[in-house]
């Protein structure tokens, strides 16, 4: 089959190393061996992976810079805490949550992915800084409708509760499943015939049309499957939180996105992985020992790096070790 | 070869990942024995990020009540002496550190009881893990009346809940203001929607005339329409706010605006000592509802009927907390709840005389008692506070000097409530 | 009477949110800087007046501010050149795809860490969210506000209104009637051509620079002047996107445009506000007018 | 014979291309130059590298005998070499006396602005009477005249156009051809001119080069080069 | 015309204006199967318009494009480039970031075997380009450090990846030093001897498209001025005047071509 080929690529090995690591991380955590907080770092970087990657299908794959990429995040999750919260009777009662929460992501991932096609089929004709701005105006838009919902805790946020006697471990295979779900459909995007065309309006977009790419319906295919994952880990994220709240619509998560791409560098499937990384090392060790210089300190680093390393660590990395760009697709 | 070497290194590298916990795990064990005779008391709490300011308070708060504790011989619970021990981490107000470190607390950690960490937000995420472990969890910051319907059982709370936030201004109102004509102005917030849900009730059942009911978005500096449509409505009575910036803004606009009012009160902002520097003579006669106050009087001497004293005095606890927290001038109203949890805890403990979380909790339901910081009881199936009343405090001028002032409840009442000031009410 | 109200604070409003966008404007529009450390640069100007009034051994009344915040501005405008955007718009002679983006992500690194500084400001020493502005009003005979037609409008806006007229009537005549001027709009137009007339284009790009930050310091200083108070980091998140929206809407690089733009948006904003009565919906209704003009007319109502 | 400019194996290119490969040139004081070629054979290259718009690879470039060879554009504006570039390259939302007024401000001419603008207008009556036109709105002809205006105003001592000619109907050649000799004789300029345009470079230039990927591969006067076949070859190629 | 000629392309009195700038003004020819037809004019005559218009670009206000009998006016470009149209362009544009190999596989995967045709038999016939445009040592590297005339190279193995019928090149040649001009003359040669497509040839380089070309097509100020043999086209007094300004030289230069 098409996809299994996909999968045996030198390129994906580092992905399924990760998906390995992260599993008996998980494994063992379950077990027991590993504290709650040790996990919650790997819960962490599975989100930010996947919120990066999700972002990079249509930033870095091709090359449309959305700020207002929280939107999806922010659907996802709150169609889930609404799901959650509709049926807390039946949940308190004992009632399987996991059938909820599955439709409510459903439901996100869904209208995340007709919004994208909707809205996308407009705005994907504007390019570079307009394009950017249209997804933040989107965002805003969004963001003010979800404020005036009345429901759940008012002001737009909603509280529920699914705790269960092994929650936390549970939450680390819902993160688990959909840090794979992630990284796989990621990875075949990037590596298939489609991320080729991708690749192409990326760097040429008349180019690409002369070609024979169809540039109009690929932007957007590449915008449902960016806004599909977003709406995934907004969706575990307020499952893991037992809430949501209107800041999950906030810029600042789109920040965060942008930030890890751009450190790991455009155009790839590992640069996104990698800036997220980098990201949460930053994020960790300013938070630690700098909390108050975290920002500054952020800034500065997307400044430099834009600036004198527009092709981010993966570029690097695969510029100063060409043998290793078959395994850094 | 080149493939053999990268197989061969991520084997390696899972290996490692596989064995350095289990390792670890047979290396550091970790027992706890019982001949200290130690309660552990486990918290997060904001000392870095948005809530810092009131996380220091909260933590110096709990420090100084079980300083007080322990220096007065310690609890007994079933013939053994006790002493309390914290153990905390910083979550730096935030979500995502607040459930790790609960588990850790539980697991690692071992402790007996949770007291919850500052505000809604993270006591619901924190929640949880009460629940996974059942152990009890005290909120002592997080008022939204949400968090108690939820269906978490061991989660209790010593503050008053966000639906009671104005009982006592509105009753001020009703007796003090016959042609009151109220406009709720506050923030699209689900803190403030849920205080107005509650006072909205409250004045509907108070018989109050409500004459406008809008809400702004957070983070907003537009207020002049609001206030101005609220102005035009007729309304002589101002009730809302939300946070800091926005009760300034709030407060300034209807002033600047020529917005004349009888009495104002509103969330958060007026309790803030810098607030009278921030709006200058517009500030007199601002009123807020606070949890909490230095000058309020809870003491042994005016123990209601049906309540019984307990816990350290106002006096005694002023003193701990002045020995824990030498930098800190005068305790805020979080660190009187978070002390107050201590309190409620102990009384718990020592009613069920049993560590046992199950048993503890069931004897909450029983507690009523008188402390420092008021009167405090739980409804039994949720675990809400329903006795401890808010205090009314507002600006008042003094000699010239702006000073806040309690009006409210009577009876630890500082000053006399200021109805209409000249400043907010000019006559002819 | 509703509505008529709603309708002049809208415009009072729109005027002093077309002062915060107009700074962007020339950046955008004549270096294809998208500069998304606007909104932040506006808050600093904020920040300082608080700070003049405060902070410093000779108080400074708010109503001066703006103008020492154009000139603190424009200092460090060139702070600003030469640490996000010399090296990446420099050397460029055509703004391609690729350098706009990669100055689109420079500025936002910048904005991060100035927001940054903001929040480290805030948290230290010089605490300005409760203080904001300390019981600050322009008063004549004792009233911060008169009325007509029933309508009450506060002095201080007036100032407001004052500035922010004056600094985009200069701007506009310093960018029609002086050389300099005249280069900043020719290097928009070409800036090879700009070079050929003896002009230093990284000269002309940081006067812009230069220019354009000062306008937003010092706009940020006019925002004082109508919210008076609660000056805090965050506030950006509510400048810098109206910033752009009012930009768009205006044209590029039109400074007459964006006022006329932020006009536009601040009735939209009072007219929504009167027919609805909730906020929410008259904030979308910015960016959903974004939105539309990027689609219809990109641009913009003035562009060229 | 004085020259005004001299080019010393000027080398240069875009990118990792090199597009000229040692060009030897001199423009002599008080005449016009005229660099001929073919599409893409590397004049107007030659000419941005003269500006140092490129950046020359290698070789020299002297200015009245002293080394300018790295100077950046806007200083060699500012010692009287000046530019006007193929396409015109106006700034079309300003007026044609904005394009004159900035030029006219630069330390170089500040002084002299009034008497030349006078001798501009006097040159072009028609730019006079559009002075308040934007210059997006002129004909193809005013344009070219505007280009060139600027460039006067910059009080150049040599002179570059490249490709006045293009695009423009034959009877507005002659007419900017006319206008290149006037700068000549009465202007007192040294002017280097790239055209496509064979015969009208050969009919006011002085002396002639011919380029020829990237190398001068003929040079002489015009009247030697009139009857040259190579001439021909280099332009159709046959 | 030689029997079995048949017309591949057909440009009906296409007009294309700008504004108010007319780039195109009722230009009409015809491209018969396997020739290489040569477009040539001056700066700004419209050649590199005629190309967008015939590859979907730009939408003519007037005419019509005929390709093997079927209307393409105002097709989107991809559909046209599926048809079996591929181009080049005058500013290379190769996918910088991507490698020569992935440049040229792209041009396989969405040519005319668009949709039937897998990841490998892409590879195969990407292979095969490269080798036949002498990349195939470069194959991994990434395009954006070829030098100009490797990415000469590669434009034309994207678009010969394609396998198209119809190949339009705009300046393959501009840019080139002369031996690199003979080198890709060659290869022009090659593609027209092995691999059986109509070529259109933008070019400057006129002793190039003297030589290589069967007709030639000459355009000035968007009008066609001249059609025929590149002997007929060399001779015409009007094309002369377009390319050297002064028609009394160019009766002088034809005169002199005539005794030669």
């Amino acid at each position: 089959m098409e996809i299994t080929k996909y999968l045996k690529k030198p390129s994906s090995y580092i992905m399924w190393l990760l998906i390995i690591v992260f599993g008996i991380v998980g494994v063992q955590y379950y077990a027991g061996y590993i504290s709650a907080s040790t996990a919650a770092i790997f819960m962490d970087l599975m989100k930010f992976i996947g919120i990066a990657l999700s972002l990079a299908v249509i930033m870095s794959y091709t090359g449309y810079v959305s700020f207002g990429h929280v939107v999806f995040f922010g659907i996802g999750g709150f169609f889930t805490a609404y799901e959650l919260s509709k049926y807390s009777q039946q949940i308190l009662q004992g009632g399987n949550p996991y059938t909820i929460f599955l439709m409510g992501m459903l439901i996100g991932v869904g209208l995340s992915v007709l919004l994208a096609a909707t809205v996308g089929a407009a705005v994907l004709r504007l390019r570079g800084a307009f394009f950017a701005i249209a997804t933040i105006g989107l965002d805003y838009v969004i963001l003010y409708l979800e404020m005036t919902y009345k429901g759940g805790a008012g002001g737009g946020e909603i509280y529920f509760n699914v705790s269960r006697p092994r929650f936390l471990e549970e939450t680390y295979f819902v993160f688990f499943i959909a840090f794979v779900i992630t990284l796989i459909i990621a990875y075949i995007v990037k590596v298939s015939k489609f991320g080729y065309g991708l690749a192409a309006i990326r760097e040429d977009e008349d180019a690409a049309e002369v070609i024979g790419v169809d540039t109009v319906r690929y932007k957007i295919y590449a915008f449902m499957i960016a806004a599909g994952l977003a709406a995934i880990w907004g969706s575990v994220y307020s499952w893991r939180q037992f809430n949501f709240t209107p800041e999950n619509f906030s810029l600042g998560i789109s920040v965060d996105m942008i930030v890890m791409n751009v450190i790991g560098g455009l155009g790839t499937f590992i640069g996104p992985i990698i800036g997220a990384f980098i990201y949460y090392i930053i994020y960790r060790l300013t938070n630690t020992y700098l909390p108050q210089l975290a920002y500054i300190i952020l800034g500065i680093i997307v400044v430099a790096v834009v600036s004198f390393l527009p092709e981010g660590v993966a570029g690097l990395i695969r510029s100063k070790f060409p043998n290793l760009r078959k395994y850094f697709e | 070869m080149n493939k053999n070497l990268a197989i061969a290194l991520a084997v390696v590298i899972i290996i490692i990942i596989a064995a350095v916990p289990i390792l670890m795990k047979q290396g550091g064990g970790e027992e706890t024995t019982e001949e200290y005779g130690t309660i552990k008391i486990g918290m997060t709490i904001s000392l870095q990020g948005k809530y810092q300011t009131e996380g220091k308070q909260a933590l110096c708060g709990v420090e100084a009540a079980i300083k007080w504790y322990n220096d007065n011989g310690g609890i007994e619970v079933n013939g053994k002496k006790y002493k309390l021990e914290l153990k905390y981490y910083d979550d730096q107000s935030k979500k995502e550190l607040v459930q790790s470190y609960y588990a850790d607390l539980v697991t690692k950690d071992k402790v007996n009881f949770l007291l919850a960490p500052y505000s809604s937000g993270l006591t619901l995420a924190a929640a949880p893990i009460s629940q996974q472990y059942g152990i009890i969890m005290i909120s002592h910051g997080g008022a939204s009346d949400k968090i108690f319907s939820q269906g978490f059982q061991y989660v209790v709370q010593v503050l008053t809940p966000a639906s009671k936030y104005f009982e006592s201004s509105l009753k001020l109102v009703k007796e003090q203001i016959p042609d009151a004509k109220i406009a709720f102005i506050y923030e699209n917030s689900a803190f403030s929607n849920a205080v107005m849900q509650g006072a909205s009730q409250i004045a509907q059942q108070y018989g109050l005339q409500v004459v406008y009911n809008n809400t702004y978005e957070k983070g907003q500096t537009e207020f002049t329409s609001l206030v101005q449509e609220a102005k035009q409505a007729g309304a002589n009575v101002l009730i809302g706010g939300g946070h800091f910036e926005d009760g300034q803004i709030l407060i300034n606009t209807a002033y600047n605006n020529g917005w004349h009012l009888k009495f104002i009160s509103i969330l958060v902002a007026p309790a803030q000592p810098e607030f009278a520097q921030a709006v200058g003579d517009a500030a007199i006669g601002v009123a807020a509802p606070a949890q909490w106050h230095v000058k309020a009087s809870y003491s042994p001497d005016n123990v209601p009927s049906g309540y019984v004293w307990a816990g350290p005095t106002k006096e005694e606890w002023l003193q701990a907390f002045h020995e824990v927290c030498p930098d800190i001038e005068t305790p805020a109203y979080q660190a009187a709840e978070a002390g107050a949890a201590i309190v409620f805890l102990v009384e718990g403990i020592k009613s069920a005389n049993s560590l046992d979380n199950q048993a503890v909790r069931q004897a909450m339901n029983n507690l009523a008692i008188y402390t420092f910081f008021g009167p405090l009881k739980i409804d039994p199936d949720t675990g809400k506070q329903i006795a401890h009343p808010m205090i009314v405090i507002q600006w008042q001028e003094q000699n010239g000097q702006l000073v806040q002032e309690i009006i409210y409840p009577p009876d630890s009442a500082t000053a006399q409530p200021l109805i209409a000031p000249a400043v907010w009410w000019p006559t002819g | 009477m509703e509505f008529i109200s709603n309708i002049i604070y809208g415009l009072i409003y729109g005027a002093i949110l077309g002062a915060v966008a107009s700074g962007l404007t020339l950046i955008w529009g004549v270096m294809k800087v998208v500069n998304l450390a606007h909104g932040h640069l506006a808050v600093l100007g904020a920040f300082l007046a608080v700070i003049f009034y405060k902070y410093t051994p000779i108080t400074i009344d708010p109503s001066l501010s703006p103008i020492i915040a154009f000139i603190i501005g424009a200092l460090f405008g060139i702070f600003f050149y030469y640490t996000s955007l010399h090296v990446i718009v420099g050397k460029a002679e055509t703004m391609t795809l690729k350098v706009e983006m990669s100055s689109l992500l420079s500025t936002f690194g910048f904005g991060v860490a100035l927001y940054g500084l903001l929040y480290y400001g805030s948290a230290q020493g010089w605490y300005l969210q409760f203080e904001g502005l300390t019981g600050w009003t322009i008063q004549v005979g004792g009233k911060p506000y008169f009325e007509i037609l029933g309508v009450s409008i506060q002095y201080s806006w007036l100032v407001g209104l004052f500035y922010a007229v004056i600094l985009i009537a200069l701007v506009e005549l310093f960018l029609r009637k002086t050389v300099w001027g005249l280069a900043i709009r020719a290097v928009a137009q070409d800036s090879r051509a700009v070079a050929l007339t003896g002009y230093d284009p990284v000269k002309v790009k940081l006067l812009t620079t230069v220019l354009s930050t000062a306008m937003a310091l010092s706009a940020g200083a006019i925002f004082t002047l109508y919210i008076q108070n609660g000056i805090n980091p965050d506030l950006e998140h509510f400048l810098a996107p109206l910033s752009f929206v009012i930009v768009v809407l205006g044209g590029l690089g039109s400074v007459i445009g964006t006022f006329i733009g932020g006009l536009i948006i601040g009735l939209a904003y009072g007219i929504t506000m009167a027919l609805t009565g909730t906020q929410a919906i008259a904030l979308s209704v910015s960016f959903v007018i974004l939105v539309v003009i990027l689609l219809v007319k990109p641009q913009g109502l003035f562009g060229r | 014979m004085t020259y005004v400019l001299e080019l010393e194996k000027l080398e240069s290119g875009y990118g990792e291309t090199q597009v000229l490969f040692g060009v030897n040139l001199k423009a002599r004081k008080g005449q016009i130059t005229a660099l001929l070629g073919s599409n893409g054979a590397g004049k107007s290259t030659t000419l941005w590298t003269i500006m140092g718009i490129v950046k020359p690879w290698g070789g020299k470039i002297l200015f009245n005998g002293e080394d300018v060879t790295m100077l950046p554009p806007y200083k060699k504006v500012n010692i009287g070499m000046t530019l006007v570039p193929e396409g015109r390259r106006l700034w079309p939302q300003l007026t044609v006396e904005e394009h004159l007024i900035m030029a006219a401000s630069i330390p170089r001419s500040k002084e002299r602005a009034q008497e030349i603008l006078e001798m501009v207008y006097q040159l072009f009556p028609r730019l006079k009477e559009r002075r308040n036109q934007l210059a997006g709105t002129l004909s193809g002809g005013e344009q070219q005249m505007l280009a060139i205006a600027r460039g006067l105003m910059l009080n150049p001592v040599l002179f570059m156009l490249d490709e006045p000619s293009l695009g423009l109907a034959p009877k507005l050649v002659q007419e900017i051809a006319e206008t290149i000799s006037k700068l000549r004789d009465e202007w007192k300029l040294t002017v280097l001119l790239v055209e496509q345009n064979i015969h009208m470079s050969m009919q006011i230039a002085d002396y002639a080069y011919i380029i020829e990927n990237g190398r001068i591969v003929l040079e002489g006067t015009v009247d030697e080069l009139k009857e040259n076949p190579m001439v021909k070859k280099a332009y159709l190629g046959l | 015309m030689a029997e079995g000629d048949i017309v591949i392309l057909r440009v009906e009195k296409v007009t294309k204006r700008f504004g108010g700038l007319v780039a195109l003004s009722d230009v009409s020819f015809e491209v018969n199967q396997g020739e290489i037809l040569g477009l040539i004019g001056p700066n700004g005559a419209g050649k590199t318009t005629l190309f967008n218009v015939i590859t979907g670009v730009y939408k003519p206000e007037e005419g019509r494009v005929i390709f093997k009998n079927k209307d393409i006016t105002g097709l989107r470009p991809h559909k046209i480039a599926r048809m079996g149209i591929a181009r080049t362009h005058q500013i290379v544009k190769p996918f910088g970031d991507l490698t020569v190999l992935e440049n040229t596989m792209i041009g396989a995967l969405y040519g005319r075997r668009h949709g039937h045709i897998t990841e490998e038999e892409a590879r195969d016939i990407a292979l095969d380009i490269l080798e036949f445009v002498g990349l195939k040592e470069k194959a991994d590297l990434p395009a954006r450090i070829l030098n100009i005339q490797e990415k000469k190279r590669l434009e034309l193995a994207r678009a010969l990846a394609e396998e198209p019928e119809l190949l339009l090149l705009d300046e393959v040649l501009a840019g080139l030093n002369p031996s690199e001009v003979a080198k890709m003359l060659d290869l022009l040669r090659k593609i027209r001897s092995e691999k059986n497509v109509t070529m259109i040839m933008i070019e400057h380089v006129m002793h190039a498209v003297m030589n290589l070309a069967d007709r030639i097509v000459v355009l000035h100020f968007g009008r066609k001025i001249a059609e025929g043999t590149p002997e007929e086209v060399a001779s015409n007094p009007e094309v002369i005047t377009a390319y050297l300004g002064d028609p009394e030289m160019a009766l002088k230069f034809v005169k002199s071509l005539k005794k030669g």
